[in-house]
Order: structure tokens, then sequence, then C-alpha cells
């Protein structure tokens, strides 16, 4: 079956284990991610501080050329990304005129047809129903889900899990294996926002949830956003001075996570790009 | 024929402004069935009644139109004046040429059109109207009040003192409410129970009082003065005339573990209860979920032990129907639990907790004894924060209201706790404090000043727990929105104060409306704020909204006031605008054909079934009728009636079709 | 020709949209003089033949208005209105009827502001619409028929 | 249909019902109903696809009622019929012994109207095809052409009021249209008046029409004045989830509400 999916430039680029660990999982259950055709730039973090109509107007052409090429369902596993376009078909949704003149802009027709899953969604959707019985190695680790902002909030519009202490990402985290631990930052400011502008601040924010994770004897940081994964790895120098020791706490994508357990090469899921090595402890063999 | 005189107001130029009044009046006189028309400066003046008077006298009228201003403003003036000269006061109708006319258009043609055409539209309806006569009905002379706290109790005492009956139903084992739980009150710092306690007893001792703890409403019929209310009297399990209140029954019960909802489950009780030791009545009831007896077949400790033989392990609920003539809706308040609060702990934090739990902490009769110490180790907090607005003041949280008493009472918590903890530290998150009352503000001042707590202008985003402590994050926006991070020991969530769980099927069953919140809604925000819609139910205390303990005193003693006003006429008028099913000769009785679907139409379960039968008791036919003490009048069911069966006075077929048909017949613009 | 001024006729509670209307007055806000007001006690009193009637009778459009949901003097009676509504409108709809010329809205007695808009904004939508010719075209039938069975 | 027939002559002869109320053929080979009150006659009756007349029309009348206790055939329209008078009053359980048919022209015997309940709700009654093609026809047009099929069809009305004569549903004695205090609806047969009427008729059947289609079929002008019913009785469908005769709850779709109601229309 196929599916459509956006990419969006962080999956496209600096992450692209996100997407390597998206298509390795489609892979291992028949699915096929089918990119949208011309797909261009969701507009966050800048538009829509800037210019309301562009901010509308990039993520309504990603969907209107999604729904053009007949997809029902687009999975956009940028949380980033997956919160532009739900905004965007949010507010065309319910104002007839501003959908009129979007399209207008973009030249292409939108109806609102297209139904955007986040990546746990996606999850939930098509990966779970198989999953015990595809499991070859249980990720028998505990883990700290972190979800970061753009996943749960605005929850009035994206109606995804609870906003405050969500829980879709230690469900899923449990039936693979793993324990998730009880923590009070899955969804505490990592300081995307200041990634490039002010490290020390990521290094503060970012610092604290490492921290957090740390104390509560986690293995791993499960993450589901790009922005969440550079800032905890990429940034690992800036927030091991602010911490003032190193941490070696790895931080691994949902979709990385699924992989292992059903025993998907380290590679395809590109394991080996993090900045911070993914040496996750040996458990003892419990093949299924 | 009719002979229908006009009046046209100008008040004063309020209407003459933009309305041609003189060419209203002339125009009118015109009319069919117009015998008198005259406009005049100021029509409600003295003056302008008695030209109405006179016209009436003079010109033999049967029907009045006042053109002037809203009919929802002089109707009852203008009204009464045509009584006063002998024409019934419903022969009387108004045009209103002022709200909906003079103020809304400028001075053009149109307006004054306008006002000429909604002078005609009332000329025909009023040559349609009809004399009516008001309704009476009886006043059946005792209150029910529901619910026994501070509000009910005040009520009870007052009708009571009054020289009426009065019936407390109370749902609890005891009558005392929220504030038998509290520890000391603001801004007097005078213990709760001890200014409570005398008043439930004089409720109980009280010859016009009769208390029902333990009870429900799960019923009511009837209409203002003529209540029938259906109460479950639930089964205590124990024999009430012979048991003396002794108490062995309870020392000896095995089931010792229940979490005690007085305690707000910071202590436990046995199976065999009361709920405190000053409760009221003093008698035990046995918690059939949670009695060993009940969920197994076997121990009956309490029946051996009992010296009165006062068990009774098979009493069954009994349900009982009482007459009244006025209800008084008592029923408070509850507050957000812990659990409503992810960001908080969601409940998980034993050491995260609410308002009213600390209220049992700091109570000398509570599970400490009145010292302050933690649920989760019973050690002493040396850091203590006090978040107030928690879920109140919140659109997200859906409360998006103040609940007015937390200001108040977090400055007592923490005044409580210094007092108590002298080396600890009170710190208090707060968006505003609201401390509008007597002695309020000098009261939150003495706890800054004087307590020394720790006030924070912020929100609190997030708790959790580290180490051991509770790390309480917040913004401190006095310092502009600086971050603020708290170790405590403790945390008090100052939750927001929410209609009592149920009062929305109370409301159903009552039939009065309630706000979205689910609190009773009164008839009018500001001059009827102890009224209900339906007339006959008055609200007293925190049903209506949130309220301190003097607010729901007040409103108490102004509930009772209305209802002794009731009581005080043994009959009572109703304006007769109700609707009526036609009846006609047998063997047809009426065009109804009784297929009853107006009955659910009926807000007021007005719509009964009248049968008519032979003398030897043959049903011929069964119609429906309408109780005019019951119907208020909507029309609904008027609407509906596909035989035209039903009309509804004031507003009938006729009056309402002419105003239609007249309104185009003529040049409308 | 001079401009189409529509005949409009309001069909109101008394408890909300009268009161709002009232307000409106009380506000000194403006509004287009098109509009007839006929006070109901609730909409749930407002018959649907009493809609057809007024567009026999040569309405070119109707404002129905009464108390928001939950908001109802009666409690209830707008919420059978609503029902009524939600089937006329569709029945209207089946019948080749012009529905949306026939305006719902609930205009609380607060909402002086909002009485104010929906008149203006009917009366320029019924404009826009023209007259009622067809129904009033059909409704001389009634004249003619009246004459020929004097 | 034998065992129609046996059991009609069952019951009248064991004096279990007075009168049968069924179809016979009629003169010109046309079915027409039968009001069967000698068990020999029970032969004569029959049952069959071309039985269209709803005789749920009689069983609440008083000339009928007269008689005294009742058995009537009856296919699923007038089980959902019986259904919608009996939460209406009009009839009563213990007065009336129904012999259900199913349209394979099978005996069904309902021992209570709970058992007619259940029936109905498992057995969805299929619109004619015919009927279903005009209902398209009708969707497919625009809405001036919608007004103007009815304006055509209406003009061929000669106010006989059949189709309220043959409708067990309009079981008023006096019907809006016989009120002329106002008269609501012009009772002269011109366009407004048939326009009115059959509006009324509609909307008084909205949430009670159980789609037996009879009042087009009385129709001597052959106008679908059951298309009326029908469509809005879909409407409903989608926009209430409910179709009349199908419960025994008193809960008419007019006369009930619920707060959540949906619609698009309020501003």
């Amino acid at each position: 079956m196929k599916i459509g999916f956006y990419p969006g430039c962080s999956v496209d680029g600096g992450s692209r284990e996100y997407k390597e660990s998206c298509r390795a999982l489609a892979k291992a259950y028949g699915i096929e991610l089918e990119s949208v055709p011309d797909w261009n730039c969701c507009g966050a973090s800048a538009a829509h501080n800037l210019n309301r109509e562009l901010a509308l107007a990039l993520p309504a052409r990603i969907l209107s050329l999604a729904e053009k090429a007949g997809m029902t369902h687009l999975l956009v596993p940028c949380a980033a990304c997956y919160n532009r376009l739900m905004l965007t078909q949010h507010e065309l949704m319910k104002d007839e005129t501003l959908r009129k003149n979007i399209s207008e802009v973009t030249g292409l027709e939108f109806k609102g047809t297209c139904s955007i899953l986040n990546v746990v969604q996606w999850i939930q959707k098509w990966i779970l129903p198989e999953l015990p019985e595809k499991i070859k190695k249980p990720f028998d680790y505990k883990v700290a889900c972190y979800y970061g902002c753009l996943l749960v909030r605005p929850h009035k519009v994206l109606k995804f899990d609870r906003p405050e202490d969500p829980q879709s990402l230690d469900e899923v985290m449990k039936l693979i294996g793993a324990t998730p631990v009880d923590w009070a930052f899955k969804t505490e400011c990592c300081g995307a926002g200041l990634s490039v502008s002010k490290t020390d601040v990521v290094a503060d924010l970012s610092g604290k949830i490492v921290r957090d994770a740390v104390y509560r004897q986690a293995d791993a940081l499960i993450v589901a956003c790009p922005m969440c994964h550079s800032n905890l790895d990429m940034r690992r120098r800036e927030i091991n001075g602010y911490l003032k020791q190193n941490v070696s706490l790895p931080v691994i994508y949902v979709t990385q996570a699924i992989g292992l357990a059903l025993g998907i090469d380290r590679k395809e899921l590109g394991l080996h790009r993090h900045f911070v090595p993914v040496n996750l402890p040996e458990k003892a063999e419990a093949t299924k | 024929m009719a002979r229908i005189g006009v009046f046209v107001c100008h008040c004063g130029e309020n209407i003459s402004a933009t309305v041609d009044c003189d060419r209203v009046a002339e125009n009118a006189s015109g009319l069919p069935g117009v015998v008198h028309s005259v406009d005049y400066k100021y029509m409600c003046s003295d003056p302008g009644q008695t030209l109405i008077k006179e016209a009436i006298k003079e010109h033999k009228l049967t029907g009045v139109v006042v053109a002037a201003c809203s009919p929802r403003m002089h109707e009852p003036t203008f009204r009464k004046a045509c009584a006063e000269a002998g024409l019934n006061p419903f022969l009387c109708e108004m045009a209103n040429v002022r709200e909906h006319c003079s103020w809304v258009h400028e001075k053009t043609e149109s307006t004054t059109q306008k006002a000429k055409d909604v002078v005609r539209l009332l000329v025909e309806k009023v040559k349609r109207n009809e004399a009516l006569q008001p309704i009476k009905v009886p006043v059946t002379k005792k209150a029910v009040v529901i619910g026994g706290g501070v509000a009910g109790i005040q009520a009870s005492l007052d009708i009571a003192n009054g020289g009426h009956q009065v019936l407390l139903v109370e749902r609890e084992p005891s009558i005392g409410g929220h504030m038998s739980q509290l520890s000391e009150t603001f801004p007097t710092l005078d213990c709760s129970q001890c200014i409570l306690t005398p008043r439930m007893v004089e409720v109980a001792q009280h010859p016009n009082i009769t208390l029902w703890s333990y009870s429900e409403v799960i019923g009511l019929d009837g209409f203002i003065g003529n209540f029938t209310v259906k109460i479950r009297k639930k089964a205590k399990s124990i024999d009430e005339h012979l048991c003396t209140g002794c108490g062995l029954c309870t020392q000896k019960c095995p089931v010792r573990k229940i979490p005690s909802e007085f305690e707000q489950g910071l202590g436990t009780r046995p199976a065999i209860y009361t709920p405190f030791p000053q409760a009221v009545p003093n008698k035990p009831v046995i918690d059939k979920l949670n009695c060993t007896y009940y969920l197994k077949g076997r121990c009956k400790l309490c029946e051996r032990v009992c010296p009165t033989q006062a068990i009774r392990f098979d009493q069954p609920d009994e349900i009982v129907e009482v007459q009244a003539g006025a209800i008084v809706l008592a029923t408070g308040y509850d507050i957000k639990r812990t659990d409503f609060f992810p960001e908080y702990g969601y409940g998980k934090y034993k050491d995260v907790i609410d308002g009213l739990q600390f209220e049992r902490l700091a109570s000398a009769s509570g599970p400490t004894g009145g010292m302050i110490r933690r649920p989760s180790d019973g050690q002493i907090p040396k850091n203590i924060v006090f978040v107030a607005c928690a879920g109140s003041r919140d659109p997200a949280k859906g409360i998006e209201y103040c609940s007015k008493i937390c200001c108040m009472y977090t400055a007592k918590h923490a005044m409580l706790y210094k007092h108590k903890v002298h080396d600890g530290t009170p710190y208090v998150f707060y968006m505003d404090i609201r401390a509008a009352g007597k002695d309020y503000d000098e009261f939150t001042r003495r706890a800054i000043e004087v307590d020394r707590t720790k006030y924070i202008r912020g929100r609190v985003s997030r708790i959790y727990e580290k180490e051991g402590k509770l790390v309480v994050v917040g913004a401190d926006t006095l310092l502009g929105g600086q971050k603020v991070e708290i170790e405590a020991d403790m945390v008090v969530l100052a939750t927001a104060s929410v209609a009592n769980p149920g009062s929305e099927e109370l409301a159903q069953i009552v039939h009065v409306s309630y706000d979205r919140y689910k609190f009773f809604a009164e008839a009018h925000p500001k001059l009827k704020p102890v009224e209900t819609n339906t007339a006959g139910i008055f609200l007293a205390g925190a049903c209506q909204a949130p309220k301190d303990i003097p607010e729901s005193v007040s409103a108490a003693s102004g509930a009772a006031a209305k209802v002794l006003g009731l009581f005080a006429n043994d009959e009572l008028t109703r304006e007769p605008l109700v609707a009526v099913v036609n009846r006609m000769a047998p063997p047809l009785f009426s065009t109804c054909i009784g297929c009853f679907l107006c009955q659910p139409v009926c807000p007021y379960n007005a719509i009964e079934r009248e049968e008519f039968k032979t003398r030897d008791g043959k049903l011929l036919k069964a119609v429906a009728r309408i109780n005019p003490g019951l119907c208020q009048g909507c029309g609904t069911c008027v609407a509906l009636c596909r035989s035209k069966s039903i009309d509804l006075y004031g507003y009938s077929n006729k009056q309402i079709y002419t105003e239609v048909s007249a309104l185009l017949d003529e040049a409308l613009v | 020709m001079d401009q189409f001024e529509p005949k409009i006729v309001a069909f109101v509670c008394n408890w909300c949209t009268y009161a709002g209307a009232d307000l409106t007055g009380t506000s000194r806000l403006k509004y287009a003089h098109n509009v007839r007001i006929i006070r109901f006690p609730c909409t749930g009193r407002i018959d649907f033949l009493l809609l057809q009637q007024a567009f026999a009778k040569g309405a070119d459009g109707i404002i129905v208005s009464g108390c928001h949901p939950n908001d109802c003097h009666y409690t209830s009676g707008n919420f059978h209105a609503r029902r009524r509504w939600m089937v006329f409108r569709q029945m209207l709809e089946n019948m080749g009827v012009e529905a949306e010329r026939i305006v719902f809205s609930w205009v609380s007695a607060a909402e002086g502001a909002k009485w104010a808009d929906l008149v203006n904004e009917t009366v320029e939508s019924i404009k826009k619409l023209g007259p009622y010719h067809k129904y009033q075209d059909m409704a001389k039938s009634l004249e003619e028929w009246e004459v020929t069975h004097e | 249909m034998n065992k129609l027939k046996e059991k009609a002559k069952e019951l009248l002869s064991s004096r279990a019902v007075q009168v049968v109320v069924g179809y016979e053929e009629g003169t010109g080979g046309k079915i027409r109903p039968a009001f069967v009150s000698r068990p020999e006659d029970a032969d004569k009756l029959l049952y069959n696809a071309d039985c269209h007349h709803n005789l749920a029309l009689y069983l609440y009348k008083h000339e009928t009622k007269r008689i005294g206790k009742m058995a009537v055939v009856a296919p699923p329209f007038v089980l959902r019929s019986i259904l919608i008078l009996t939460t209406e009053f009009q009839l009563e359980e213990d007065s009336l012994v129904v012999l259900g048919v199913t349209p394979e022209e099978e005996l069904i015997e309902f021992a209570n109207f709970k058992e007619i309940e259940t029936w109905v709700n498992q057995h969805p009654i299929g619109m004619k095809e015919k009927d279903r093609e005009m209902l398209n026809r009708l969707n497919a047009m625009s809405r001036d052409e919608r007004w103007q099929f009815w304006q055509n069809e209406f003009s061929k009305c000669i106010k006989c009021f059949a189709c309220r004569g043959t409708c067990p549903m309009c079981s008023c004695f006096r019907c809006t249209v016989d009120y002329n205090a106002p008269q609501w609806i012009s009772v002269g047969s011109h366009q407004l008046g048939n326009f009115d009427w059959h509006l009324m008729r509609a909307m008084h059947l909205a949430g009670r029409c159980s789609v037996c289609g009879q009042c087009g079929e009385a129709c001597p002008m052959d106008i679908p004045v059951h298309l009326l019913s029908f469509q809005i009785n879909e409407d409903i469908f989608k926009m209430f989830g409910s179709r009349a005769g199908l419960t025994l709850k008193k809960e008419s779709l007019l006369s009930t509400w619920k707060s959540n109601d949906v619609e698009n229309f309020i501003r």
C-alpha cells in the first residue's frame, strides 16, 4: 500500500536518519512512502512570524499537491512541519474566503481531504497492529520519552494526546518492551527557536531535560521531532558544558527504537549518523 | 364592534425627533375599528395616563394601543392604567416605536411609515385580544430545603423562625456541608466548627424543622405553592428511634480502612460510621459498599454489640412524597481535585494536595490533630507552596470564572501554616489578590506583612518530584517574567470551585436552568439573584456561583425572605397567558385526538391526560389538558399541535396570524 | 427604477431577541428600516405556517430569532424550534423554495449590536436576491380564486 | 398464503377477534381492503406485492373499532405504522392481533408489539426502484427546476384530500386545513392553497411517516406527493440518524430534541 509522505527540509537533510528509519519501518511493513511531488518548504519557524498569507500558502501548496496526487493520508514525520500543516488545514477549513484567497496564491485547489498524520499516529495506525509478532529483540531499556512542544500543542487544533503529560510515545515504547520513566520534562521547551542564534539558551533548556532523564536513570531519550533531536544530540557539547559533566545518553527517534526491536540493521536506521554515539548496553538476548 | 383607542407618545423628543407622531396618530384614526387617536408628549406621565383613562370612559374603548417605548418597559404601567379605567388590562397592547423605531433609524419618511405599520399591526392584534382574568392558586405553606450546608441551615432556620414548616433534605449522613470541614474561617480566624455546630444543633431541635439526612430528591411535580417532592430516604441500616448514638458499633466495626470523605481521604473511617464527632444527626449509617456483611454475608459485629438492637440490615430505601409550597436549592459546590492537573502531578504526588485537604490538616479535629504534616511521610514541611487559581480563570481548563474564595483561604492557609510552623516558609503563587470584602484586604496584607508569606505574582507551569522534593516551576511576572524554581516539601493547590456533581441532574429533576458551568441560574443576575426561572424555587449559597460563608448566609436569608413572602399569602395570582386545549360537546369533547406528542414538548410537565368516561366507567376519549398552574405560556405545544387544538392566550393563532397579514397587506417600506 | 426595498418580517422571542432589539435602540445603533418585528413568547411558539403565510403575504425575507441554546427562558423552546427549522428548511429546499430568504439566528438580550448587524446583513442579502416574485406570483392565485369564488 | 387464511379462520371461529382486516381481490383484478368477519369468508384473503393499502388506517377508526377486536394483515409498512400509532396513543396492544406478512409473502406472528419493534429493526424497507429514480432525478435538479416540478404537479391538485384520507398518520379528525380561525391553509384548489397544503402535510408527517407511499397511490391526479415524505425521511435520517416507526419509545422527532442537534444555518 501507498501512503503520502512529506519529508520537509530537516528530515530530508540534517536529520536524514529520521527519514531513513521511517522508510526502513515502512519497508518492513510493505508500505510505500510516496513523497509529495514538487514539495516545498512548510514555512516553519520563520514564515508564521512574518507573514500570515505566506505562512498559510506554503503548507497549503503542499497539501493541495498531496490531494492532487490522490493521497488520502500524509505522513509528516517532522513535528514542526506537522504543526504547520495541521494549523493551515484548520485555518483554511473554517474560513471559506481565506481558502479561496490562498488557493489563488498557490494556484491550486484546496479541499482539505488529506488526513495529516504525525509519526506517532502513523505508527498507531499502521505499525502497531502487527507489532507484537514482528518483534525480534525487545527494546528492553529504560527510556525517557520526550515529546517537545509541536507534537501536542495547540491541543485545540491538533487534538492529539493530552497536552500535559502526553502518553502516546510511552505506550508505543511499552509495546516494544521498553520501560518508560515517569518524568516531568516531556513537553518542556528544548530551545529549538534559538538553536542557531543562542546556543547558550539551548544548553540551559535542553540541559535540564537531559539532566532529568539521566537522574531518572534512562538509557535513552526517545524523540519524534528533528528539532528536538538536533538540540539534544548535536548540541550535546554545549549541554555537557552547562551540566559540567559528560553525558553519553543517546537520543533515538521512535522509529529507530522500533526498528531496533524489529531487528533492522543499525545502518539502515541511520544510527551511525548521531553525534552522541548510540551505544546501548547489551542486554540478555531475548529473541522471540 | 371594536372601539380601539390609539395613543402615540412623543417620549419628550425621543420618539418625535425622528418619527412624525401626529401623522402616526392621524393615520391610526383612519384604521378600521379605531375610534380615538391622539399623540402626547409623555404618555407614561400622570397626565398622559389620565388622558388614556378618560378616553377609555369617554369613547367606551374596547381596546387600547399605546405607541411608545418597549412593552418590556411600560406594558405593566399602561395595563394598570387601563384596569383603573375599567378596561381589562389584557386589552391593552403596546406598539414599540422607540427602541425598535425612532432610536434605530434616522429621521426619514420610512421611519414614520414604520411607526404607522407597527401601530396598524397592534391595532389588528388588539381587536382579537380577549379579556383575561388572573389565575389564582392556593399555597401549601411548607418549604423543602435541599442541601444542609451552611446555606441550607440558614435558610431552614430563617423560614422555621418565620413560623413555617421546613423539611431539610441532606444527601450525606450529616448536615454541615463543607463548612464543617474547615479549620478556621477568614477574616477573623474563628474556628469553623465552633460557629457552625450550634446552628446544626438548632436545626435538629427546632420544632418547625424536619431533618432527613442520607436522603435525596428524585422527583418534583407541581408548581409554585403546590409542589410534590419525591424523596428517596436511603437505608441507613439502623433504627433511628432505637439508636442512642452511643458509638459502640463504630468503635467495634472491623472494617477500618475506608478513606473518610469528611477527612478528604487523609483519614479513615469504619463501615458503620458518623462522618465526624459533631455530626447532626449523630447516629451512624452503614456504608453498604464497604460493609463485610453486605459484601460477604457475614460479620454482623455491630448488631452484636449494639445495646439497643438498633441495627437493621434488611432496611429498604424508602421513597416518600411530600407536599410543599416552595423549594430552596442549597446544594453547594465542590472543588476540582488534584488529578485534574497533570502539569501539577495528576494526583500522583501525595504531597500535592488541595485546599480542603489542607483545611483538614490544619483542623484541630483533623487526622493530624491540627499539626501540618505532609501526607507522604508525616514530616512537617519546611517549604510550602500555595498555588492560587489552580484551574480558575483558565480558559484552557474550561473554567473561565474566578472561584472567588481561593485568594482569601490561601492567605488564611499561609497564616495558619506560619502560626504552626514558625521556621517554615510559605510561598504563594497568585495572579491577582482579590480581597474585596469587609476586613478582607487587611487580612491578606497581614499574611504578607506580619506572617511574611512570600507572594509571587505569576503562574506555576509545572510541579515535579526530584530527590524527595517537589520542584515548583513558575514565573515571577513582577521580575519581568523571570523563571522561579522552588523546592517544596508540600504544595497546596487552591483548585477551582465547581458545581456539585449531580447538580445537572437535580436541575433537570426540578426544572431550573443552569449555566454552562452547571451552576444553577438565577432569574436575573442583579435583581433576582435568589430566584430561579421556575417560580417557587429559590437559590441559596454556592450552588448558584462560588461564594464564601458570609455571602452564602446572606443569599440563604434572602431566599428565606422570598419563601416567607410567598407564604404570607393564602393564594397567589398568576398572569393568565397560558395555553389551553379546546373543549366541545360530547362525543367529541375536543378536536384533540390525544396523540400526546405535546407532552414531551412541555418543559414544565404541564400537559396532563384528561379522560372522559361513561357513567359505568368506560373510557370514551382521552385528550390533553394543560394545567394552568404549571403552564408558563411558551407556546411550543401550540406550534406543534397538528389539529390546532391548542391555543395560547395573549399570543393566539388568530392574533398572530392577523399580525402577519396586517403587516404585509399594505406597503411595508 | 427605484431601488428595491425588501419587505422583511422578523419573528422573535420576547426574552432574548426582542430584548436584544430593545438594547439596539437604547444603544442608539442604527439599522435598516425594512424590518417589522412580531413578538412571540418563545421561538417554540413560531408555527412554520407563519413563515408560509409571511411569504404568501409578500415578504421578501424573514428573520427568525430567539435565545441561544441553553438560554431559553422556558429552558427548551429554542431546542424544539431548532429541530423544527432543521426539518422545515430542508423541506423548503426539497420543494424548491429559496430557503436562504429565511435567516435564523440566536440573538441574546445582550446582543444589541448583533441584532443591528443581522438586520442589515439580511436586508443586504435580500436586496441581492431581489423580490421573491416566484412565491408572490404563486400567492396571487389566492386573490384570483377569491374573486371567482365570491 | 394458506397459512394466513387458516390463521384468520381460526381467529374468527374461536371468536378471538371479531374482524380480520386484510386484502382481497376487487373489481377488475385490483386489490382492495377486506373486512372479514365470518370464518367462511377468510378464504378470500390474500397477500402479494400489489397490496399497497396501509391498513393501519382502519385500526383506530370508530367505524371499525365498533365491530370489536381486530386482527390485521400487516406488511412491513403497516407494522411501522402500528408502532407509530401506538406511540401516539391511537392503538392499544391488547385490542389488536397482528398478522405480519413478509415481502416473501410469509406469515409471521407476533406475541406482542415489542416483537414487532425487534422485527422491523431487522428488516429495513427498501424503496421502490421507480421512487428511487424519481428522488435521484429531483435531487439532480437545480432548485428552480424543483420549484417548477412541484408547481406543475400541484397545479393538477384538485384538493380531494385523498392523500390525507388514505394516510393512517393523518389521525386528526380536524385537520389544520379544516381550521378556519384563522384559515391557515386556503381550502381552495389554486396554486397557493395547493402548495401550502402539501407543504403543511409533509411537515406534519416529518418524522412520523412509515414510507408506505399510499398517499401517492391514492392521488387521482397522479401527483407523486409521497416523494415529499420519502425525501424528508432520507434527510431526517442523515440529520438525526432516526427513522419513524422503528420504536415503541414516545420520542417523535419533532416533539423531542437534543442539545447537540447539529445545524449549519443558524447565525
